[in-house]
């Protein structure tokens, strides 16, 4: 049933270099409907700091074909778990700077706390799941970021939700 | 026929390559078993057996016991940083 | 030391029967700084069904005074418990079609867990305590929506989560 | 010096008045005395006595205990529906 509804809408992942119109996006998610009752989007930005250390740039690498494959399976799970009317994902890779906005997870649906659930689980799923690298520019020189154990942990309670859920 | 075997960020640069066509040995059928292989190059290639090293067949994440074969895409790589 | 750093950031809050830019109001919580590292946002919109019956169109009321107040209140409450760096609300009142947006909540901190708790935290305040009501046009006739046990519900979870992090 | 009370939405429709300037009967310190005041007028006025009226008092929503006093703002409505 979910699924269903779910592939009524539009369900978009990009990879691409080029920045994004938030605007334009968030308008997209809802147009021409009239059953969509919120959504909720997260935009990912560039900090000019890290782990201590100031970053005067960043350089997103990822894996041709499986990144868009991996956003595409999370939306999927998405969809399964909740009934989104239409979800966006665009990720950006690339040379970035601070400020600069690197990645857009936008969901419509019919009731709120479905549309910041499936937001904030694509996000967290898209961190641990989905192939990109940032090489940051500092001070002290070039280095890869390293991923983080609380992005592990946000990406788990996840399972740890639909166990609870089901069981 | 070959595998071809790609290599992403922090690993890509240590080892110097990006992708590689590779004939693995008979009897290897396993991520495991591939990535023992080529850890037995030594150097460099030791860093493959580093305990965060993810994996993908067919660019889908995969654990050790995946099973590879001709013609397979096979990637190596630190964990992932995105978003 | 979290009200402190909120203080630093924009927090906006206002009540208005116009319209509202979302890419612009989006832009604007980041506007300027470098230690924005996510911002989360929610987009509330009128649905053209509720309870079974169509809707053709709803007139929020609301408590001139009380309502920016209580906006505000809740606003400061969300500062208190995470550390957002800019804030802005905007609730529409009057007369609103299907596919109109009623109500903004966007929210920009240093990382992406902090934004979408404390934006999810507004709406679920903003839905219990705001004083605004709904009247909605449908077939039937004109009727003011009744109050959904599920928002009262939703709001009590933060005060449960506040007890379990403190306890 | 009287008070100020205001109604809104379903309540402000029922009781067909959306603002009085009301001057309580000496003793009526309380929200909930002064709902039971108004509800004493009886008819359409019995509807505040429903449990689900909610009350501010200066703009910010109070219980039934809250002080009224002279000069005081107190408003009377249904459960808020916004968002």
């Amino acid at each position: 049933m979910s699924a269903q509804q779910a592939a009524a809408g539009e369900m978009l992942v990009s990879v691409q270099e080029a920045d994004f119109d938030v605007g334009a996006e968030t308008a997209r998610l809802g147009d021409g409907r009239r059953d969509v009752g919120g959504i909720a989007t997260f935009i990912g930005l560039v900090r000019d700091a890290n782990d201590g250390s100031g970053v005067s740039a960043m350089t997103l690498e990822h894996y041709p074909g499986m990144t868009e494959r991996a956003l595409g399976d999370i939306v999927e799970q998405a969809c399964v778990r909740w009934s989104p009317l239409s979800v966006r994902v665009i990720h950006r890779v690339g040379r970035l700077q601070p400020g600069d906005r690197i990645v857009f997870v936008g969901v419509a649906a019919a009731h709120r706390g479905e549309a910041f659930a499936a937001c904030e689980f694509i996000m967290d799923y898209l961190k641990t799941q989905a192939p990109f690298w940032k090489r940051e520019e500092t001070p002290e020189g070039a280095r890869w970021v390293d991923a983080r154990e609380s992005d592990d942990t946000a990406a788990a309670r996840w399972s740890a939700a639909a166990s609870a859920s089901k069981g | 026929m070959a595998l071809r075997i790609l290599y992403f960020a922090a690993l890509r640069e240590a080892l110097g390559v990006s992708a590689e066509d590779f004939d693995p040995p008979a009897g290897v059928a396993s991520v495991s078993a591939l990535r023992a292989c080529l850890v037995a190059r030594g150097g460099v290639w030791e860093k493959l057996a580093a305990a965060n090293v993810k994996a993908a067949v067919n660019q889908r994440m995969v654990g050790g016991d995946a099973s590879v074969g001709p013609g397979d895409e096979v990637a190596f790589f630190p964990p992932v940083t995105g978003g």
